[in-house]
């Protein structure tokens, strides 16, 4: 029981010594990460995303492109 | 006639035993706590639900074959439930706070100190005769982290039979946030402390915010891999959010994906309400233990602020340290209604928000060191 | 040239049995039927659809390792997916016009007479050569349910070689109900009956509508814990919708959940599809009793409200006793047309929708009798 | 077969004869409930919520705070 | 001071392998393509994401109980995830332009060309010294296939092994097509061909849409059982969305679900980029293949359109041939593209779109072919 | 060696043989199909449903139907 206490007392000390530890580097990285950013790419930091909206993302589907053409047909029927 | 005696003997009034007519009560209370008093209601209803499901004699549902069973050995057996939350967790949060003020996440890091106090406490009822093993102490110890699918995944693989006593704390006293909090708070502050203004967080770039994930990943995996597992999910889960470029993946993934897996993980804890389980004199240690790393977490937490304010010009109102112990957001609302009391101009919602995401780091590294050394 | 060989081998041209082709043939006219007639889309295409892939030759996605197989499997065969389902049908349904006229629960009672005589005739046919255990006759029975996640939930447990024609025949007359109910209905009422108008029903209040689920599930434990799990998941997703304070847990219930579990279920009841199981003699005695527990069923919902106008000063108009076999809600629906049509002034539709959830507790609580006793 | 066949009918009765107990019990229940819920909680019967729609329901995510503090440091600039 | 040396023993600093380190910046590689590039970043992100957790020591996340071997077992292993991603991908798909111009199904056919080429190019490599077995290079081939979930599905049937990197080249290259496609196209083509305006294309009706993905199940039925679960599914989703009558079911198949199992299958094809498995000479050779086999398949989809027109008098522009190979939709616009340069009123996007899905068919088909044989 | 390279370029020969037989196949059933459906059900290939949008497509769930009563009964409490 003393001995189970014991290595409590060792796994408090251990992980409140690696949780400050490990957060206490992420502090180091995150200014340094900062630093580089502020030095290195200053016009990210505004508003501007960092890559233009792309519109190959979540590309429409192949319905929709026919809708479009639908519309297109309809278009040149009107006219 | 036979029939009609084997259905009367088949029946709950004959077969309830008082153990479970006991937890089917308690599995009331947790919905009547969940529904009118506003208590975690996204977590604590499936659980309490599936508590009374659990409990109804014959159905067996959460004995093998059973639904209740069935969910809890794929989901918590495997660990996947927690972990695929806490990747959903990860694409709702938004580390811009922390990375416009580093150092808050020392206060994460201190509000973590709860977790081990509760575990020497654990141990150290052993001595009232409880018997508890250094896996149930780590167990019980995660409940001060204050984050549900933490404590899960720490409690599913350390001592499942620990499992439903160590949710029902943490979601409860995620709960009770608003009441634990403040007292804790004015105990270790000055009405002047209280009012310390802070200054603006400066903005944050979409760079910065897409990079820090993975800068806490390549961390992770450096120097703790037994964290990797949980701060893996989340980091991906934030990567996937900073990133812009999955939103439809996003979208899911803190919609769809995580109701579903809340559900589920829900009626997985229920499972674990089993009277034989619960109904046990662990478990009022457990609840004991829980309401103490939270009130030890956030004592630490704001001490740690006033430490802080001790080597640095620019001060730290120390209100926020209170929100390092994670609980996010309420722990952040908290602090901010805290302050608006000392002083109505001083929002510290955003100040808050730093120490309250570090937390949840904070507890997801101490749960790699007891995975490791508790394990 | 020996490849060219193989492959002509595994061909379907070559492989396939005659029993293989009718069943596509079937599949195709639920696909028919789902698509063109409107016959209970949601379940029909996914089963009739599953129904062809389990009978493409040499594929074996209905055999172990196939995807059907699989699905049925992880789904079926634990009974998580019925279950599930029947959570977000509790999600979706309002017991409001039953908690108003609480006594339209015998309506609901009384029509799952037509569960027990089709049981009664599955027995009956096997004087006539056919093989039916007293589990198939329930599986069988249970058709008249006319609820989807209950009759497949009892026939993956009694019965799973009999679940594709089970759940074929009991979403069919669920489609069916416009053309199979109006004649029962006429047969045993009078114009003037049908004429009658009923009291407007009050309001329910909110806290009514929270409690219901719970006193149901505590009934339900204390009383006959086979229902359990049927009930038990039904009053939960029910008690989340009404809580109101998840509602985005309810929104993911009814949407993203239950519609995959749909398609899911679906595929798994089409594995049952398969050849050698579907084209028996038992399939056509199924589809005849399924019907008349059908007939069987609506009739003595509109009889039980006859004898219920005996005792009662309060008129019920005998139409909405047919709305107890459930078929939600298209045979409330169905109700109200009929209504209509002796009266033009009488909308029977809220009348109707107390007998017709009713109808649902009425089958669920006949289930857990069948699979305590018939098991 | 003809033991079969008295099972049946035995299920039948007793199958039925629970259906109908347990839908009786649950009108008494019924009944009984919106009887002590219109003596007690009269007000409930409206149509107003037992509970004030609680704020904190489906708390917002940080990333919306974020978004407000935004807002807010913007409307500060402007000024 | 044992335990502390316990901890250091299982940081990653300690314990990583330079393959591990190796593999973690390729997962980096993978992300900056995903984020910067706009890689396919659906599935590159996860793919990266997976790949860089697989490769953390001590975490064991890919190896036997951790997150991303269960992923993998329970989706891949099964082929579950890439099957229902094709139901998925099928109720996406427009089949009208394919209907209003079937012949445009012959560029689609010709273009699986590259597969089989890079399949050869495989057996070959084993003279200089690689070891590919005949599953291996039907694993390799499939890459030209041009189709994530069909390249998956055949290399976690024959190739297991090999996953990571064929679906890293399959993804990689589908990102890089409109790099890779242009210059094969104009070394094919002359200018004039490439101004070809093509006939405006008919409209077609609801009921040719809806017999399509009935029409084809039965042809695979009957001809080619071994694509079945692949074009099976494709057609099943292809068919709820055409029948128009069980939309919610679409709706869910086109976002939640789909979405859910992209990020479970890009996190468990990282689980397959073990640095063992991935640091092979076999890598290099897959990679090199991988575009062999986009540039014939383009190459041969082209050469296709040129033939046709030898011997119809309807023009065909020979771009669109390229959008054979698949690659839905990029290779459609990229077609579109190069069309426009040519001629800036010649819009060839709806043209293109029917060699584009005539080649997920083709794929469908060889996939079918190489699993029946090279298996 | 040599063995593997022929079994290769035998699946090559078989496999391009049966995707350009199986899709040959396909155009042919396709260019029927529409013939068909051009002779036997012209009107379906306009932009008209063939079938009218079933009002009974994904029912309305019995909620909504208590929401309809609501609202008629508030409408007659009105007049
Ligand atoms: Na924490
Ligand atoms: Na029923
Ligand atoms: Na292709």
């Amino acid at each position: 029981m003393n001995d189970l206490l014991a290595q409590g007392v060792q796994l408090m000390v251990l992980g409140m010594g690696v949780v400050l530890a490990f957060l206490l580097i992420l502090v180091a990285v995150m200014t340094g990460l900062s630093a580089l950013v502020t030095r290195f790419a200053p016009d990210t930091t505004g508003n501007e995303p960092v890559a233009e909206p792309s519109p190959t993302e979540d590309t429409p589907a192949p319905h929709i492109l026919a809708a479009i053409q639908d519309a297109i047909r309809q278009h040149r029927a009107q006219r | 006639m036979e029939q009609l005696h084997t259905l009367w003997l088949s029946t709950g009034l004959y077969q309830l035993s008082v153990g479970q007519f006991v937890m089917i009560l308690v599995g009331l209370v947790l919905l009547f706590l969940a529904i009118r008093k506003n208590f975690e209601p996204l977590l604590l209803i499936p659980i309490g639900f599936g508590g009374i499901l659990a409990n109804i004699p014959v159905a067996g549902l959460a004995e093998p074959g059973g639904l209740l069973y069935l969910i809890y050995e794929a989901g918590l057996t495997t660990g996947v439930f927690p972990l695929l939350i806490f990747m959903g967790v990860g694409a709702m949060t938004d580390f811009g706070p922390l990375l416009a003020n580093p150092r808050t996440l020392l206060l994460g890091a201190a509000a973590q100190f709860g977790i081990f106090v509760a575990l020497l406490g654990a141990l150290s009822l052993n001595y009232l005769g409880l018997d508890f093993s250094l896996a149930d102490a780590a167990s019980i110890g995660i409940i001060g982290g204050a984050d549900g699918p933490t404590s899960i995944y720490v409690a599913s693989r350390l001592s499942p039979e620990l499992l439903g006593a160590v949710a029902v704390a943490a979601y409860s006293y995620m709960a009770l946030v608003p009441l634990i909090q403040p007292p804790v708070i004015r105990l270790l502050t000055t009405e002047k402390q209280r009012r310390i203004k802070m200054e603006q967080l400066r903005p944050v770039g979409r760079l910065e915010k897409i990079l820090f994930p993975i800068l806490l990943l390549v961390l992770v995996a450096l120097l703790l891999p037994d964290a990797a597992p949980l701060l893996g999910m989340f980091c991906f889960g934030n990567l996937m959010k900073e990133s812009g470029v999955v939103n439809r993946l996003v979208d899911t993934t803190t919609n769809a994906l995580i109701n579903t897996l809340t559900i589920l993980l829900g009626l997985a804890v229920g499972a674990k309400l089993g009277a034989e389980e619960f109904l046990v004199p662990e478990t009022l240690g457990i609840l004991v233990l829980g309401l103490a790393a939270f009130v030890i977490g956030t004592g630490s937490g704001v001490l740690m602020a006033q430490v802080m304010n001790r080597f640095s010009k620019v001060p730290i109102n120390p209100i926020i340290g209170a929100a390092g112990v994670s609980a996010v957001p309420m722990a952040a609302r908290v602090a901010n209604r805290v302050g608006l009391e000392a002083n109505p101009q001083n929002h510290l919602l955003m100040h808050a928000m730093g120490p309250n995401v570090a937390g949840v780091i904070g507890s997801a590294v101490a749960a790699g060191v007891l995975l490791n050394l508790a394990g």
